[in-house]
């Protein structure tokens, strides 16, 4: 791949992130991968919700959505099915795409819209100094669970899987140059892709830290899984506690995405068209009223 | 004697759902506005699909209509419990028309006429088919009323296609069972008129207008009385180059739809209150955000699921309350369908000049009823498309998205322009885009965006155009209305009139931001009225925290059901 | 000579996020009121979790305080781009208390002490520990101001517990080495006192004051600045038997609490502005099945995602316009954390006796600002349960669960009770529950249960209080207010009154249904002025709009910082 | 088992579905797996939407709460959280349960918490006349997808068992005493059960008749499923368009329920017990601000 310079991904501001967050990681990773695909910035969004993590569209240059805290994606498909030529990127935290967010998620699966949505997963809600997230393990102390979390945590990787999602992924913010892998075939793929990215919170998470991680992460590759097997997928999906398998769980290349099966967004989508209509269209517009 | 002005007829069916009412309805405003005459229908269903009770009532004239009318004179019961329910509304001297295998008549009045078929008897071999009664007693009702039956055998033929020719002569049949059979008709003085009307529905006229006025992604979920709007796109959208999606709930319609505006497509998503309520945290995010977007709400009768298709116009402070903060928007109202069709597409105007988001507030009244509407008051020419500013090439200046401009509006760059990048966020941002509320709220800089933002408020208010004032010099009465009254108000104005009062009426339909000249203009008179379909009367109450002006004098409706104009003829007595 | 009233001495330490100011201020707070010293404390931090630009204000009397004051006497710069920023605020005569190792002072002022302490130096064991600084600098202040030292150590040992005896002796000694080496000191006239003083923010007085109100049902979804509610509840529900869950939403938050409710448990939510708007359309479905409710929104800069960690009062009319349609309701906003711990408990009160949504509305200002409270103003047994009527057992007669009574209210039976059954639905329903929405909306059903519900509220604003009325008779000037604002104004007119003029002050806690007395206390006194944390000036919008009285005159602020007694005063000038 | 007299759960009111509506089914279904449970009526609270099948409530005997289109789900929650002695069943459409709602779902599944879910599924949206729903088959008509649904449906069942439902069926509206075997050891199981209730809609729905889902159903029951088997369970779960399996999908025992983890609600949760605290527990509190 011919890869352009970096620096066409950076901007002049620094991450309020806490020092090794991370989220630097993410950012990192994604502007290598940007930069080997050797994207114009211009023609990128990223589009994030409200979390530590999204505030990442800040960080990175490229167009950009802050919007509000677990509707990234619904706003990320308008984007999407309005402008088809977009790269479009939703980005943000576990308790932004699991929590709140999750019904979106759900939907954005099943509609298999070519869209690659960046969830940093720090099983915990950072920005709002430390509480229990989807993906918080069972018996975590948080700060709304001082007593132990008395949920059992889901597995993202299973419940997109189960959705519909056709390219389903983890990453650990200590790997770049394996994340930045993924994420540059996560934006190739056409259809919807879930990068779930290990990203720990240095301040608020003491149980799942970058040591507690390493301990348990080992690559999918490495064990020859095979991503287009769904059985072999799902069953990678739910290690966790003793393994923490990182790379592509699952690619499903049978399935059309949104974009291209929509009649309208297919030609391009409206974005290209002139807004007013010919005079025989408003005729027949007002012609169907008689 | 029928109390009913020359010219004009009412007529009612009723049913439950399922029998077809609202066909018997659609196949009659066919007919009555190709033979050039005027027309309002009013459905009045329930929240459920089959049962329940369910009646429609069209008033016919040569005129235009602007009302469904009072007491009909024509009743249709489609069986036994509605012919009770409904028998004692029919005016004296008028006709009830039905079916006797499925109608007993007992209990008679001896002032109205009562015309039996029997659909066994008159065509047995559809008499299986229950649904075959309507188009009998259509061809009664048309009798009656001196309706052209040829031209309704052509509404047929229309509506059922040519693929169903069986289909077709067996209706034509039936209908003609129901013609030849009734001996009896009057003389409404209802004749063929040389005019052209379309039939529209309030929400028909939004989609249409939107359409026109260059709306290319509309998004949805269903919700009444709204959802007739997604339906119009759904089939329409393909051919017009229309993104149209229902999604999973409405937080994803709205924050689509603002996905959609922010890469700079026009917009639009609609829904009732409740979906409502979950679109306003989106809607806030809209105006800090400084994106376009179009909301429609029809209003149902609330609170929450309430009478999901009843009439209400309950949720104005429901819009205006929309979201946390103090923030830039615009709420309007069209008075009837030719304004609703105008103002769909002003909206998207007013949402891409002032980037904010814009709120268009009707209800089930003005978006389900059927209103025949003169030709020449559909001029899609007179709808422009005005984007604002967009600046497509920049001069190597730096580029600030949000600057601070004496109206408060910042050119727009659309996402895909080379060369500039910004991020638009809900946290608040100084002039380039970057949050002032993590690293350090500069208090000066957070005042200058607030006061950036709001200043558009001023502007929006100007562009806003003054009520529509009519009615006669130095009034005995004087209505304020708002939205979906205003047919009403206008009957109502007319029936005061020939009692000899002087009547004028004042209807708002650009009610936020309030334009003071609305106060000023009712100063100048003694006695005046406001008429809401609501408990509180929330128009005034907004007049007057924006104005300081109060309308002592009430006339307010919340029992589902719209006003008609006895109803409030009678209501303005107290105040004459 | 310090521009400051004896007795009184005002402290800011400035840093960024993760330096320890907030706990540099919990210790200093511990140790005022061990002293039986009066304390108010704001923390103005930002939305990051690491860096920004936050301090911490602090005013310490030897009586009660209503505000976090003005400029400060004492400024104890973290680092130092804070030194810079905030070195200019000081007053002349006062003193900046700074870590040599990390503040390097120029642009030195004349009129101000340096007090340089060199954590390196003084305790090079503990240099490491970035951290340490805070406790030595806190030493100096503690030798400045005249605190008690010895107490200090008491509270030390307290915060850190007996586990860790290591860090306590670390922190005692470091901060004895503060103490010891600053040579000056000024005589601010504080001195211990005889009283006994609670350190409370506003957001622990709601959740002490619903615990002993009863809430047994606490759901939250984490958000600014309500945050700190939801933690109260987690680390204490269990030992008072209260369930305390984190949902995966608002939606679910207020449902679950809607559930909870219905089957006869006190339920209480907290969220801000953002959360609100997600659960709005519950609101409305609460009053329409009268099941009680109380949500808290802890406002905070809006618009949207706005200033998350800044105060506003700009959500009243989001809080007004929840959800679709007119139904009962109830906004109260209580004054300081006093009224916090009592109007918590009467939110629940309200909620069951009316069976009804309540809104009790704080901001960040009032959620998060540290109080000192005088022991006797805070007396639980003041608290006292009022659940409404509810029916146990019944004598045979048929049960209606949404009887037609004078009051509008109708006696519950709680799910459970054998022998009754009935279904609570969003949809309108009659006296017996059974919708009248989906077969046939009889409108006089309708009429008679919307006036049921509706009649609540006039039942509501007799239970309500009057406005707080406080201050001089023949007053030059009239503070309004309403919520947080309470103390800044009382403080504010103190000063007033300093320079010779009559004020008094008149504030809002029960905001609404409006209590039409307050229109008539206000048209007694000449120079009405009403001071609001928001852009549009809501409060008195909403006093127009249901009264008629308008306040002409305005001081708004929506910067993001709450009023202080200074800048209000310099503000009022333009009135007087 | 010992059962009470159906007539416990009738009342006097007609059900206002269209004749042959199959909401019907599930009604007189749920009506004899009360009363094969023998079950008080007013110790049971039946929990709804908004849609047709949300109408339920009132046409059976027993506390009934018919709230807002989606949230059937977290109201019930609140309800068991602070009543666990009620019998707290949900039941609601495929719009409410798996489209507005399916966020609230996914969490109750992960809670796993003791709630019955009844989810009549007729793969459109009927009350609302018949728009396109999360299970309505690719490439239906529908009235929002005139040219045919461009988006693949999703299969409940799988989502629910990722994100960790313990009970997870599925029952025909034409089959009542299968489905009524069913709800009982649905109700009995202690945890989060969903029932998938195909329940055709007669109106709206012309594809996925009774007539069509008969000429596919079989029984779980008949091949020897095996529900303790997660990998059986899910390669059961996508089966559709050819043969549709009805029966019980997945069990998991491992997991304890929400409401026997929590401290407070463990011990029979907070409604017996009084109000108003002791005053020691008051003047607890207060001094903790000292
Ligand atoms: C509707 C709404 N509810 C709550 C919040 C408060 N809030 C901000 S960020 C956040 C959670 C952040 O957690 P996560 O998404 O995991 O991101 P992280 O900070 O861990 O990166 C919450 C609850 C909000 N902004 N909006
Ligand atoms: C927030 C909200 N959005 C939309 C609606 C309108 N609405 C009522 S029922 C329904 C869908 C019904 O479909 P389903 O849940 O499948 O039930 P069915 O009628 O098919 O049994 C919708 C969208 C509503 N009541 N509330
Ligand atoms: S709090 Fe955690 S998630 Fe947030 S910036 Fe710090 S380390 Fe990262
Ligand atoms: S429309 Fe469909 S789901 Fe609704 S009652 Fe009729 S058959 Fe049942
Ligand atoms: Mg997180
Ligand atoms: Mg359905």
């Amino acid at each position: 791949m011919q890869a352009v310079d970096i620096k066409n991904f950076q901007v002049n501001l620094n991450p309020t992130w806490c020092p090794g967050c991370g989220d630097y990681g993410l950012l990192r990773g994604l502007q290598i991968a940007l930069s080997k695909l050797s994207l114009d910035p211009s023609q990128v969004v990223i589009v994030s919700g409200i979390g530590c993590s999204s505030n990442l569209p800040h960080f990175i240059k490229s167009y950009g959505y802050h919007s509000l805290h677990g509707r990234a994606l619904p706003t990320a498909e308008g984007m999407k099915m309005a402008n088809p030529n977009l790269t479009v990127i939703a980005a943000g935290g576990d308790g932004d795409g699991y929590g709140i967010g999750v019904g979106h998620l759900i939907h954005a699966c099943k509609r298999n819209i070519d869209i690659t949505y960046l969830v940093m997963n720090n099983q915990i809600y950072g920005l709002t100094t430390g509480q229990t997230s989807p993906t918080s393990d069972f018996g975590s102390k948080t700060k709304s669970t001082p007593e132990g979390n008395y949920e059992y945590s889901f597995s993202p990787i299973f419940l997109a899987i189960s959705a519909g999602a056709t390219f389903v992924a983890r990453t650990f913010s200590g790997e770049l140059e394996h994340m930045s892998e993924i994420i540059v075939k996560a934006i190739q793929h056409k259809g919807f892709a879930l990068i779930d990215d290990i990203s720990p919170c240095v301040t608020y998470n003491k149980k799942n830290t970058y040591q507690w991680y390493k301990e348990r992460i080992y690559k999918l590759e490495d064990v020859g899984h095979n991503p287009y097997d769904l059985s072999q997928a799902i069953q990678r999906s739910t290690e966790w506690e003793d393994k923490i398998p990182i790379g592509v769980f699952y690619i499903n290349q049978d399935k059309l995405p949104y974009d291209q099966l929509d009649p309208v967004i297919r030609q391009g989508g409206i974005f290209s068209k002139p807004l007013e209509l010919t005079d025989d269209q408003k005729k027949e517009i007002l012609y169907s009223f008689l | 004697m029928l109390e009913k002005d020359f010219g004009e007829v009412v007529v009612r069916v009723a049913g439950s759902a399922g029998d077809g009412v609202a066909s018997f309805g659609d196949t009659l405003s066919k007919l009555a506005s190709r033979m050039g005459l005027g027309l309002c229908a009013y459905n009045s269903y329930q929240s459920v699909i089959r049962g329940g009770f369910v009646w429609l009532q069209m008033k016919i004239s040569n005129d235009k209509v602007y009302t469904h009318g009072d007491n009909p004179n024509i009743l249709v019961p489609l069986n036994q419990s509605e012919y009770y329910r409904h028998k004692d509304s029919v005016l004296p001297g008028g006709f009830i028309v039905y079916n006797s295998d499925k109608v007993k008549v007992d209990q008679e009045r001896s002032d109205v006429n009562y015309v039996s078929l029997s659909l066994r008897e008159l065509s047995p071999q559809h008499s299986k088919q229950a649904i075959m009664q309507n188009i009998l007693l259509l061809g009664a009702v048309v009798k009656i009323v001196g309706l052209d039956s040829e031209l309704l055998k052509d509404v047929i033929r229309k509506s059922f296609g040519k693929k169903n020719e069986e289909v077709v002569n067996a209706n034509i049949e039936v209908m003609e069972a129901g013609y030849n059979n009734t001996g009896i008709s009057y003389d409404f003085g209802i004749k063929r008129q040389d005019k052209k009307y379309y039939v529209i529905t309030g929400n028909y006229a939004i989609a249409a207008g939107a359409a026109i006025g260059g709306c290319k992604f509309y998004a949805a979920y269903p919700m009444t009385p709204a959802t007739s709007i997604l339906h119009w796109f759904a089939s329409n959208g393909a051919k017009y180059g229309i993104v149209v999606k229902q999604f999973e709930d409405e937080i994803a319609v709205v924050n689509a739809a603002i996905g959609a505006g922010f890469v700079g497509t026009r917009a639009m998503c609609a829904t009732s209150g409740g979906g409502f309520s979950l679109m306003t945290e989106a809607i806030g995010s809209a105006a800090m955000t400084e994106t376009p977007v179009v909301i429609v709400n029809s209003m149902r009768g609330g609170p929450s699921t309430g009478l999901p298709t009843k009439t209400e116009q309950g949720d104005l402070f429901q819009a205006l309350g929309a979201s946390q903060g103090d923030y830039p928007k615009a709420i309007i109202a069209p008075k009837d369908p030719v304004s609703a069709f105008y103002m769909s597409a002003e909206a998207l105007n007013i949402a891409e000049k002032y980037q904010i988001p814009v709120i268009l507030l009707v209800d089930f009244l003005l978006s389900n009823g059927y209103y025949g509407i003169p030709f020449e008051e559909i001029d899609p020419s007179k709808i422009k498309i005005e984007r604002g500013e967009i600046v497509t090439t920049l001069n190597g200046e730096k580029y600030l998205r949000y600057k601070d401009t004496p109206t408060g509006v910042s050119p727009r760059v659309l996402p895909g322009t080379s060369g500039v990048c910004y991020v638009a966020a809900t946290d608040e941002h100084d002039e380039d885009g970057v949050l002032i509320s993590d690293v350090y709220t500069d208090e000066k800089k957070r005042k200058k965006m607030m006061e950036k933002r709001m200043r558009k408020m001023e502007y929006i208010v100007k562009d806003f155009g003054l009520p529509v004032v009519e009615g006669d010099d130095n009034p005995d009465i004087t209505f304020v209305g708002w939205g979906s009254t205003y047919g009403v108000i206008k009957e109502t104005s007319n029936i005061l009139r020939k009692k000899g009062i002087k009547v004028n009426h004042v209807h708002v339909e650009y009610v936020y931001p309030v334009k003071k000249e609305i106060a000023e203009i009712l100063s100048k008179y003694k006695n005046v009225v406001i008429v809401e379909n609501n408990y509180t009367s929330q128009y005034s109450k907004l007049l007057r925290m924006e104005t300081g002006y109060s309308i002592e004098k009430k006339i307010l409706k919340y029992d589902g059901e719209p006003f008609t104009p006895l109803y409030l003829f009678e209501e303005s007595k107290k105040y004459l």
